[in-house]
């Protein structure tokens, strides 16, 4: 780098008669300076001695000020045959700005999601199923990018569906050893977790009716977290 | 102004000159009050000091002269012709104690400080547009990184988010909105329609329970859906007046026949 | 129960930020460095302390800073409430290659801004009164599309007119830190030539003899003129 440097400077030492003398080696580094700063491109040396007072010596400045900036929050860099200025790279994350907001996660990501944790490992067809309804892409894909889920193994039925299961990160959030202890309808029920009622109309009467089905369902989560 | 040209035609042409020079001039003001500041510098003293009563009169003389050659002055020149021959007469007669309202002195002393603060006003503009500007002495960084401003939406949902969705989907599916289970139903349009292809042959009373549909009668479920259907049908072709029921006794077989004028 | 899920939230979140320490100021400086240095525009402390890391203290850095720029081709500049880089002013003509037309003012726009400058918050009807002609719509949407004013509070005065005040982009164009540093403004105070005075005999005392409102009306005035 530094040989380089020299080697422009050459062009710069090349003679050239010059009725002034050129500005003393502190002037020349802030005028180096402030071009490199104020410069949309990156600057050669060639332009800098075009700019400069006759007799500067724009290498020898921009050594001097490579020096000066040496572990500042601004450092000056070489770009091709060109010198720049930029902030230094440790401190890029303070050109980001970060505004995190918090959402809660939709009715429909959640419920895909328990049928995930539940049922796993479930595929598509059987999350629809389940639901009721058809499970939008977006529902799907914003689980799978927040690694709530991930591919689980194709079924061996036919068309070889591709299952969901949920992955670490989803123990982790909710504070779960292990899907199989997710509370089964009985727990819920006892928990309290029922007694939300819907509003009418919405399909889903009180929890005092039906016994038999909730066994059913334990069953056959416990069924399909055995293998 | 054009037409005022055409006026002062048989004007000499110095007169004419003299005239476009004082349209040139008149335009180049900025109204009475740029006129007035403009005149007041001929005075070639501080503004403080001026001659409000001087002042009036190089103005009116200015107006005079515009009206001798025929230029038409804008209105508010005009006005303010009128209201410094007013000032002029306020300062040179003597004050009326009678004349309620402003001496003429302190109208006087009033433009004067208009004429000041205009001219103050000049002076700072200036100095401000010779300051050292932004883009022309000293600059800013060429290359601005912009700030990424990166929106991150992080989605929460805690566990009993997550039991409660299970919840509602398997309540759900418990009671979902009642239907019938149709396995183990005959309907009686179902009776109907197997009878009436049936009833052309039972030219003799037969008990309706032969119309049974094959395998209905082993489930007791099913048995019972079928013989009520059945039931319910003969009655209907009774009352559409295709057949004939009997029964000789209670809990004895119901018996079931084509009627006699159903011929076709 | 939702109330329970979002307080499990905060804690999570709470305990986190306060358990950085705030950097060492030398590193406070760089970043500052860095952020003013990439910024074309001003900015502010407010968005300097939301871009650092929690505790920080960028006031302090940027009192360093700005030593560490004095007499550089680059200089830490105030404007208004916010900082700025800009190149020093004696090295502009390096920059031709970098100088930005701007457009040429009318007479009647550069004496506008002044008086909206000096008198500011100032309504149209004060220009006018001001200047003894009528202010074209014009000149002041030049003015305004250029962004050197804005619309200041309505004045407490009958009508409730708008006013018009000079905005940071003309603090920054003019390298003035504030507008008390407006070239000539204490003279022209001392000299009364700010004063709002009404012509005599025009019956109605000017805004500011009687009216209850005035402070409010001239507070911005006076603050920035006070001292």
């Amino acid at each position: 780098m530094t040989d380089e440097t020299e080697d422009h400077g050459d062009e710069a030492d090349t003679p050239r008669e010059s009725l002034f003398e050129a500005p003393p080696m502190g002037e020349q580094e802030r005028m180096v300076e402030a071009v490199l700063f104020a410069s949309a491109e990156p600057v050669t040396v060639r332009e800098l001695t075009d700019r400069m007072p006759h007799g500067s010596d724009p290498a020898e400045a921009l050594a001097h000020l490579r020096k000066r900036y040496e572990g500042r929050g601004v450092h000056l860099v070489r770009v091709g045959d060109a010198w720049a200025m930029r902030t230094a790279p440790d401190l890029g994350f303070l050109m980001q700005k970060e505004t995190v907001e918090t959402r809660k996660l939709s009715r429909a990501a959640i419920e895909t999601l328990a049928i995930i944790a539940y049922h796993q490992p479930v595929t598509r067809a059987e999350i629809e199923e389940i639901r009721g309804v058809s499970v939008s892409r977006g529902t799907v894909d914003q689980l799978l990018e927040m690694e709530w889920i991930r591919f689980g193994r194709r079924k061996m039925t036919p068309g070889r569906p591709v299952t969901f299961v949920v992955t670490e990160d989803f123990l982790d959030h909710f504070g779960l050893e292990n899907a199989r202890d997710l509370p089964g309808l009985k727990e819920l029920r006892a928990a309290g977790l029922l007694e939300n009622r819907p509003p009418p109309g919405a399909g889903t009467p009180g929890p005092e009716s039906d016994d038999d089905d909730e066994d059913d369902a334990t069953e056959g989560q416990s069924e399909l977290f055995e293998d | 102004m054009n037409d005022e040209f055409e006026n002062v035609e048989t004007l000499s042409v110095s007169e004419r000159l003299a005239a476009e020079a004082l349209i040139v001039d008149v335009d180049g003001f900025e109204g009475p009050l740029d006129l007035l500041l403009s005149l007041s510098r001929t005075q070639k003293v501080d503004l403080r000091k001026i001659s409000v009563l001087n002042l009036a009169q190089q103005y009116l003389a200015f107006v005079e002269k515009a009206k001798a050659l025929r230029l038409e002055l804008a209105a508010d020149y005009l006005v303010m012709a009128a209201w410094l021959a007013y000032l002029k007469s306020r300062l040179l007669l003597p004050p009326d104690p009678e004349e309620e309202g402003p001496s003429g002195e302190e109208l006087a002393a009033h433009l004067a400080f208009q004429l000041e603060r205009l001219q103050a006003m000049r002076d700072v503009a200036a100095r401000l547009m010779a300051r050292d500007r932004l883009g022309r002495d000293f600059f800013a960084r060429g290359v601005p990184e912009t700030v990424e401003r990166v929106r991150k939406v992080r989605y929460t949902a805690t566990l009993l988010d997550l039991m409660q969705g299970y919840a509602r989907i398997r309540t759900r599916d418990e009671f979902r909105p009642f239907v019938m289970d149709r396995d183990s139903v005959y309907t009686m349009e179902e009776a109907l329609d197997r009878m009436k292809g049936l009833i052309g042959f039972a030219g003799t009373w037969t008990d309706i329970s032969s119309y049974l549909p094959d395998g209905w009668d082993s489930d007791p479920v099913k048995w019972r859906s079928a013989t009520a259907a059945t039931f319910a049908a003969s009655l209907e072709l009774v009352k559409e007046g295709r057949a004939e029921l009997r029964q000789s006794e209670t809990f004895a077989p119901i018996e079931l026949r084509r009627r006699k004028d159903d011929d076709d």
